[in-house]
């Protein structure tokens, strides 16, 4: 049989089921095909139908969802006309499913090897040896570490790039026909996100398959697909060829998308001169969990040696990866957690190291946003219960006083007043967010620190965020601490810039000295990591590449951190002696300090 | 790397019962010092109530310091306790014979009472908790739900009672009262016990299923099994390969909390089919105001009821390779 | 005075209980059907406890008594007549009343092949007086000022005071005879007719036949089985479903379900057992005697006899000597339900409208449901009671006879001595109303040394009559003892001091299975 | 309020229904019942005992010749007035523990923690035993007796649900904010655990009006000549192998009362985390 298209959808209709009972639709009217060996993007933003429609090609839709109507064929399948079993005869045999987080979708109690071969063995389709020696010679294809013994380990103890890799490994134990790429790098580091993005084009797209990639970010489709869905509100805004969609988009919609995607620089605003101290200050500060040894370091050492300042008005970015400890900062300041050694000074006045002790005054200059509002919010109480607190708390408003006051922030976040009889649950993720910072805003404080607020969100959604805030920072003249793993909303928004490593500093300086090389190597890894919205940025980056050879590593506890991963290391010293910490001459005057080995002249640009 | 974990995995239950045995030894003193001062708010004393209405004021002064009730309370109590860390539970104050052995001869039926309840009352719980969860919100689930709801809300010894006439009374299947000794073949104790086994099944299956139940649903949602369901798993594989892996943990728990009321719980269907068990031993020792064999019930109810608990939490240790590893 | 006299007197005070007793016919109508060697039963008493002894002298509850019976003799043994005829004992002869001597049955062995001497006798009566023992009769074995031996088998009694009953005394369970100087009573050493071979305190005990049991042919039955089952219910259950094939204390409410099996019958034994209304009188308001009169005319006693006990009980007279017993005093006038005459005296007594608590439990049989009766009346004639029923666990230490108002339960004694002795004499300890009359007190001294059998029932007679009048203690019913048993199990026959043929049926029973 | 709640009830599945409507019928028989009863409760009415249907007695007579009838209206107010406080007692006690013990950390927790496995391993009928021996049989004293027994249970989960909670981001701002542990615990933990302590409300209730009926068993219960259903129905039991209505009617009591509270709650969590989950 010699079909035009091997996946074919039409007219797709998904359909769920309101607290009455009635349906309503969640997706319709949608239309596609591709041919074998072609990628697909779905792409659009959180709520856009996009998960649903890469699921429906299983033959699954979630609880509570129907899908009421329309055709989908795969090959020779007609996916909704099977029965269960017939699906489940498909499902991880024909057409393979990657989801979203690897973290989550891998069975915690099981070995990732079990897990790997399971769907060769539930089909039938070979024997577990012989599975298994298929399953290390794709984790060998998929460049990961330890390829013949990483199968007897439990998820826990793999990191998310390496388990999003291994799903693609499961996924492709069958050889599978079709292959469902649920946002397969959201959840990862910009710099895991690189290398995974080259395992899975290598690996999963290369072999032939077909593949369709959902996702919310046009760079990232951008260097994997063929054809690009763009879908809102669960249906089809646009549809056409990768190169047309991304350089020459016909809609409004496709357009905010390309725009949101790159966040504008915002004008610092006027810094306030005063000759006091610093508004925050940390001198070297050591923190971590778990009992303090001998050595003044805790047990699980966190953050090593700290030292910043923050101004009066002064914008601060923190950057670095998942478990850099650029939280931990934060939570040092609030005082959730005493640091072991070194010091917090707010006006130039040491705070105590806990909570205990911190008077109420302390508590209201200094308040902490955290990333995500659905858990950051109390989902007991109303969006009035929540702004009103803090003005009780601090100021002792109550009644009519609060109530106005409650009006005014909302009037500040831009949200309507309507909804501050509203229980958090009904809100959207960009007002939860709204509210989250209104809270904060509320004790009237001289410092937010801004843990990752505009990750959890879509990007057209984080964008608005981060515009009120530089608009509140105008206003109001807030300090703010915004932490972030993203370097170019850090690089838009932020004064200084402080690139954090596993807890320790390597970089830190004007915004003005991250606009051009040289940095130190971790942040042009960073930098060089954020994917370009245009194909063939993933053959011709650098970044992720494999670091030179060197020899063992001294047992010195200073050396440099990002050693292993260091692509300019230097056998003999940067595995020797700890790296020193000095300033970086930039072309325009700007000055960052480095702890790194390499000068000016040898780090070479990105 | 598997007998790495496995080690590991020893080692933090070992260092986990290590802990445990120390709480448990603060528990059981605890206890016994609750028992002992509740007990002394009882009217009477053993003396009283073994001599009964006619005893002279000399008589029962006489056997009380026979009995050694004479001295303070404190100084009694301090005795039992030196008596119990030398592992001697004492003397009975009633039965005249040393308190172990009275334990001995009922204690073994107890836990083979428990032990047979919770072999027939575990799985069907584990079905029925599996089977509802699996059709959740279904037909099936509703009709289970109402079933152990109105399992649980029967008094027990209206079951038992209903259970006698049925099966004795008018059927004459099963014996009416479970007569127990140690002469008897199993066949032959099985059919005494099968209607205590039950009576206490019908008691603890209904809540076991309940909370199995709620664990596997806990579970169902979680992303890991919607990808198990992508693989093409069946229903029954997701389940018992992915699911119960991870719900095994609350399950056991809740199946030690249930299975802990076996011993003490069951007073009375050990009153209704004459079983001669700990519980109606305890209520006997109350009655009697035998001080040590009520504290060595007190003991060993407790020590059960912990026992239970560490074997739950060391089974959520091995379980969970997270705790397993650390 | 002959042995023949001593016990023909005593056969006397008999005479009528036997007549009074029974649903089943006498032995020699059964003698249609012969006793029989073999079979083997198992009986179910209401009890069950590590209590459970076999030392004789700590036997408390019904199930000791039956074990204890079926293990060892006493010198003399309460017949179906309730007459005390001599067992261990060849004689017991007195003339005084006060020195009694005693000729034991040549040939007698004990379990282990000892034979029985004087010197068992004495060990066994004198162990009594030991308080360490903890006997449950030390009081009334106070009485024995002197017990000796005066040949290997004579045994001579000096009381401290005449008393004409003390063969019967003799017969009671707990002055069974031991072997001289045992200690150990995880299993017994007697004399009687079943042997232990299994004793588990709280579980069973298990007796096979005694094959060397002096009295001949008897025993008949191969091996009993005694298991304590304390729930009624499960009892009657028991019995109907044929796990057991006697149980004593059938709860009147289940003889419908017992009539109603063709294989099992009802064994009704009217007795002097009752449960009594206590108005102290040392205590107010229930010692005002115009209260006390008004709480006897609100006992409702047709009521009780029939909703509580369905018919099995007798109407009492607020006095406790039972219709059946030859000392009946038949000419007082039955007080009966009369809320006006209760309501004329709580009047004079000035206590309309008072709020009283009056303690029941189910240790006293049926008080709970005497009080809520009392209640319902008393409420309509101004009395306010409140109900307050505690637990059977320690209801005899803390409550019983220390309220005003409160309920006792009195077991059938051998005597009317025993039982005014015991409970109506000034300073009886268990006085249950606190009750001080120095003429019934002389009159039961005189009586206890009388020999002469018309002036014991006049004085007797009279001492009824004082209690009825004055005493502050309202009987309603004498209540029936029911036992159910399988049809199969002959020979059963009532006897008025307890269920299960007054605790002693093992030696008297066989199976026709 | 009302209509709010009228509402609630229409969004209810059928269950929840049914169960509103037993929870509701035992709710309104337990008020006026007592009024209604044709009888007074401890009146000897019946000439027979164990009698079947009857225009004068129409759910029979009991062992002793009462009114069923009028025993069960009043039996109803005992056992639903007594296990509704008893439960409420245990999982306010409970919880409000659980909430001391997980904001107050290890010190706290860790004696509370031994306290509760204490109670727990103590079987809870031979514990009533030793107190109504000590105490004496008293409305107050049962009360208290199914407080203490299900306190633990209570206590266990409501622990559980409060430690995790204490994890959420919202309470950490909150103690970041510089919020008091009193606030912490009732204003910030205790709203979000209400569903679950609600189900577990129900099943307390349920092992409530079963212990009650188990100490009548023990001869441990209501003061007579009231009593509570699970007396009601030990009192009659000899009427079992006749299957007289004054056993068969407190026992369907005891069944449509307790059932139909877990009906009812489970619905209500049903729904309560529907709507949660749906955004």
């Amino acid at each position: 049989m010699t079909q035009a298209f091997h996946v074919e959808v039409k007219d797709l209709r998904v359909t769920a089921r309101n607290a009455r009972g009635e349906a309503f639709p969640i997706v319709s009217d949608i239309d596609f095909a591709l041919k074998r060996g072609e990628v697909l993007a779905l792409i659009g933003e959180s709520g856009s139908g996009k998960t649903t429609i890469a699921l429906t090609l299983l033959g699954h839709a979630r609880p509570g969802a129907t899908i009421a109507g329309g055709s989908i064929r795969v090959g020779d399948a007609d996916i909704t006309q099977l029965d269960a079993k017939a699906l489940a005869q498909l499902r991880g045999n024909r057409i393979a499913y990657i989801a979203q987080s690897a973290a989550s979708a891998f069975n915690p109690s099981r070995t990732i090897m079990d897990q790997v071969v399971e769907p060769a063995l539930i089909h039938d389709l070979m024997l577990r040896d012989k599975a298994e020696a298929k399953a290390v010679e794709l984790f060998r294809a998929l460049a990961l570490p330890f390829p013949d013994t990483i199968g007897s380990r439990y998820p826990h103890q793999l990191s998310g790039g390496q388990l999003q890799r291994l799903m693609a490994a499961m996924a492709l134990i069958t050889d599978p026909e079709l292959v469902i790429l649920d946002e397969p790098t959201t959840a990862l580091d910009v710099t895991t996100q690189i290398e995974v993005l080259r395992a899975f084009k290598a690996v999963v797209l290369e072999r032939g398959a077909t593949a369709i990639y959902v996702s919310h970010d046009l760079a990232v489709v951008a260097q994997m697909a063929d054809q690009i869905v763009v879908l809102q509100q669960g249906r089809i805004r646009e549809a056409g060829a990768a190169d047309q969609v991304l350089h020459r988009p016909a809609g409004d919609y496709t357009k905010t998308l390309m725009a949101a995607a790159r966040p504008a620089i915002r004008p610092a605003p006027m810094r306030i001169d005063v000759p006091a101290a610093p508004l925050l200050e940390i001198r070297g500060v050591t923190a971590g969990y778990g009992r303090i040894g001998k050595d003044g370091l805790p047990r699980v050492p966190v953050l090593r040696d700290i030292n910043l300042t923050i101004e009066r008005g002064g914008t601060l970015g923190v950057i670095g990866e998942s478990g850099s400890g650029k939280s931990t900062i934060a939570r040092v300041i609030a005082g959730l957690l005493p640091p072991a050694t070194g010091q917090v000074l707010l006006d130039g006045e040491p705070l105590p190291p806990g909570l205990k002790g911190r008077s109420r005054e302390q508590f209201r200059r200094v308040q902490l946003v955290f990333q995500n509002a659905d858990t950051a919010l109390n989902p007991a109480h109303s969006v009035g219960q929540i702004l009103e607190r803090p003005l009780a708390f601090y100021a002792g408003l109550k009644g009519n006083a609060a109530h106005m006051r409650v009006l005014e922030l909302m009037d500040l976040i831009r949200l309507p007043v309507s909804l501050i009889d509203r229980n958090i649950g009904g809100l959207s993720g960009g007002q939860k967010q709204r509210v989250n910072l209104a809270r904060a805003l509320a004790a009237d404080p001289q410092l937010i620190l801004c843990d990752e607020v505009t990750s959890a969100l879509d990007t057209v959604v984080g964008a608005a965020i981060l515009d009120l805030m530089a608009d509140l920072r105008r206003e109001l003249g807030i300090a703010t601490m915004f932490i972030s793993h993203d370097i170019s909303t850090v690089r838009a928004i932020c004064d200084d810039i402080l690139v954090l490593y596993s807890g320790t500093m390597v970089e830190m300086g004007p915004r003005a000295a991250f606009q051009s090389a040289p940095f130190h190597p971790y942040t042009d890894l960073l930098i060089g990591s954020v994917p370009e919205m245009r194909a063939g940025w993933l053959e011709e980056s650098h970044a992720g590449r494999k670091p030179p050879l060197i020899g063992a590593s001294g047992e010195h506890p200073d050396l440099c951190r990002f050693l292993p991963r260091c692509a300019a290391r230097v056998d003999g010293l940067c595995n020797v002696t700890p790296p020193p910490r000095h300033p970086l001459g930039k072309a325009d005057g700007m000055s960052s300090h480095i702890l790194c080995h390499h000068g000016d002249e040898s780090l070479i640009p990105s | 790397m598997a007998g790495a974990s496995t080690s590991s995995g020893a080692k933090a239950a070992f260092v986990l019962i290590g802990k445990r045995l120390a709480s448990s030894l603060l528990t059981l003193l605890l206890v016994s010092v609750t028992i002992f001062v509740i007990a002394q708010l009882l009217p009477g004393d053993a003396a009283q109530e073994a001599l009964g209405q006619s005893a002279t004021v000399e008589q029962v002064a006489a056997l009380r310091h026979e009995m050694g009730l004479d001295r303070p309370a404190p100084v009694r109590y301090i005795s039992w306790l030196g008596g119990m860390v030398s592992g001697d539970p004492g003397q009975s104050l009633v039965a005249n014979m040393p308190v172990s052995e009275v334990i001995s001869s009922r204690l073994p039926n107890s836990l083979l009472l428990a032990a047979l309840t919770a072999l027939v009352a575990v799985p069907v719980a584990l079905a029925i908790g599996i089977g509802s969860a699996m059709n959740r919100g279904g037909r099936i689930d509703r009709a289970l739900n109402i079933t152990t709801l109105s399992m649980v809300a029967v008094p027990e010894f209206l079951v038992a009672t209903i259970a006698v006439l049925i099966f004795s009374v008018k059927l004459r299947w099963l014996p009416s009262i479970a007569l127990v000794s140690d002469e008897m073949s199993w066949g032959d104790y099985l059919r005494g016990a099968a209607m205590p086994i039950l009576c206490l099944s019908i008691v603890v299956i209904a809540q076991m299923a309940r909370m199995t139940r709620a664990a596997v649903i806990d579970q169902m949602d979680r992303p890991y099994v919607e990808m198990a369901v992508l693989k093409g798993v069946a229903p029954v594989q997701v389940v018992l390969k992915h699911i119960m892996p991870n719900a095994i943990a609350p399950i056991v728990n809740a199946m030690a909390l249930s299975l802990s009321y076996l011993l003490g719980g069951a007073v009375i269907v050990e009153t209704i089919f004459n079983y001669p068990g700990l519980a109606s031993l305890m209520v006997n020792a109350v009655t009697s105001r035998d001080m040590p064999l009520l504290q060595a019930c007190a003991m060993i109810f407790c020590a059960a009821y912990l026992i239970l608990m560490l074997i739950a939490d060391v089974t959520a240790i091995l379980a969970n390779p997270r705790l397993r590893a650390q | 005075m002959d042995d023949i006299s001593a016990l023909s007197r005593r056969g006397l005070i008999g005479a009528g209980l036997g007549l009074g007793a029974g649903l089943l016919l006498p032995d020699g109508a059964m003698a249609a059907s012969k006793p029989r060697r073999g079979g083997r039963i198992r009986v179910a008493s209401l009890s069950s406890s590590t209590a459970d002894t076999l030392d004789p002298a700590k036997g408390a509850l019904s199930t000791d008594y039956v074990r204890h019976y079926m293990v060892y003799n006493g010198l003399t043994e309460m017949g179906g007549d309730l007459i005390a005829r001599p067992a261990l004992a060849e004689r017991i002869v007195s003339n005084d009343q006060t020195i009694w001597h005693i000729r034991l049955r040549k040939g007698v062995t004990f379990h282990d092949g000892a034979s029985l001497t004087a010197q068992d006798v004495v060990w066994s009566l004198l162990r009594h007086k030991d308080p360490a023992v903890g006997s449950k009769l030390a009081t009334i074995a106070e009485q024995f000022a002197e017990v000796r031996a005066t040949g290997k088998q004579d045994v001579v009694i000096r009381l401290t005071g005449p008393n004409a009953d003390l063969p019967a005394i003799l017969a009671q369970s707990h002055f069974l005879i031991l072997r001289a100087g045992t200690k150990d009573f995880r299993t017994a050493n007697g004399t009687g007719p079943y042997m232990v071979s299994q004793f588990r305190p709280g579980v069973r005990t298990l007796v096979r036949r005694n094959p060397n049991y002096w009295k001949s042919g008897k025993a008949w039955l191969d091996e009993i089985e005694l298991i304590g089952i304390p729930d009624e219910v499960s009892r009657v259950n028991a019995l109907l479903s044929g796990d057991v094939q006697l149980v004593i204390a059938v709860n009147p409410r289940s003889t419908k379900r017992i009539m109603a099996s063709r294989g099992h019958g009802l064994l009704e034994t009217p007795s002097g057992l009752y449960t009594n209304l206590i108005m102290r009188q040392d205590q107010l308001p229930t010692g005002n005697a115009h209260f006390v009169a008004a709480m006897k005319y609100l006992i409702d006693r047709p009521l009780i006899k029939r909703a509580l006990y369905r018919g099995y009980a007798t109407i009492a007279n607020d006095q406790p000597i039972p219709p059946f017993h030859p000392y009946y005093r038949s000419d007082l006038p039955q007080t009966s339900l009369d809320l006006d005459k209760a309501r004329w005296h709580l009047q004079r007594a000035g206590l309309s409208g008072v709020r009283l608590p009056v303690y029941a439990s189910p240790a006293a049989d049926g008080s709970v449901d005497m009080a809520s009766i009392l209640q319902e009346y008393g409420s309509r004639v101004g009395l306010n009671l409140a109900v307050n029923r505690v637990p059977a666990d320690g209801y005899w230490s803390t409550h019983w006879m220390k309220h005003p108002l409160g309920f006792g339960n009195t077991n059938p004694r051998p005597t009317a001595d025993l039982l005014f002795s015991l409970f109506y004499k000034s300073d009886a300890a268990w006085n249950e109303s606190g009750w001080k009359n120095p003429r019934f007190d002389r009159l039961l001294l005189e009586a206890r040394g009388e020999a002469d059998q018309a002036r014991r029932k006049q004085l007797y007679g009279e001492m009824q009559g004082l209690v009825h009048h004055h005493c502050g203690v309202g009987i309603p019913v004498f209540i029936s003892l029911i036992d159910g048993y399988d049809r199969r199990l002959k020979g059963l026959r009532p006897v008025s001091l307890g269920g299960l043929m007054g605790y002693q049926f093992a030696e008297h029973v066989w199976w026709e299975g | 309020m009302m209509a709010r709640s009228i509402k609630g009830a229409k969004a209810l599945p059928l269950s929840g229904k049914v169960g509103l409507a037993l929870v509701l019928f035992w709710l309104v028989a337990a008020l006026v019942g007592p009024m209604l009863a044709p009888y007074p409760v401890g009146a000897f009415v019946a000439y027979d005992v164990f009698d079947g249907s009857s225009s004068a007695h129409w759910l029979g007579s009991d062992y002793l010749g009462r009114d069923v009838l009028s025993r069960l209206l009043w039996g109803a107010r005992y056992t639903v007035a007594l296990a509704a406080a008893a439960a409420f007692l245990a999982s306010a006690t409970g919880t409000a523990l659980a909430l001391t013990a997980a904001v107050g950390g290890a010190k706290v927790d860790e004696p509370l923690s031994r306290f509760m496995d204490m109670l727990i391993s103590i079987p809870s009928k031979i514990f009533s035993l030793v107190l109504v021996a000590a105490f004496g049989s008293s409305l107050p004293l049962l009360l208290l007796i199914a407080a203490i027994t299900y306190v633990p249970g209570n206590y266990r989960i409501a622990r559980a649900l409060a430690v995790n909670l204490t994890q959420m981001d919202y309470v950490q701002v909150a103690r970041a904010r510089g919020e008091g542990r009193l606030h912490i615990a009732i204003a910030e933990i205790l709203p979000n655990m209400i569903h679950p302590l609600l189900a577990d409300f129900g099943l307390r209730f349920v092992f409530i009006v079963l212990l009650l009926s188990g100490l009548s068993f023990l001869g441990l219960g209501v003061q007579p000549p009231d009593a509570d259903l699970g007396s009601l129905v030990r009192e009659n039991i000899s009427g079992l192998g006749e299957g007289a209505l004054a056993i068969l009617a407190p026992a369907i009591a005891i069944a449509t009362l307790t059932v139909g509270v877990n009906l009812l709650i489970d619905a209500i969590g049903v729904s309560g985390t529907g709507r949660g989950k749906r955004k």
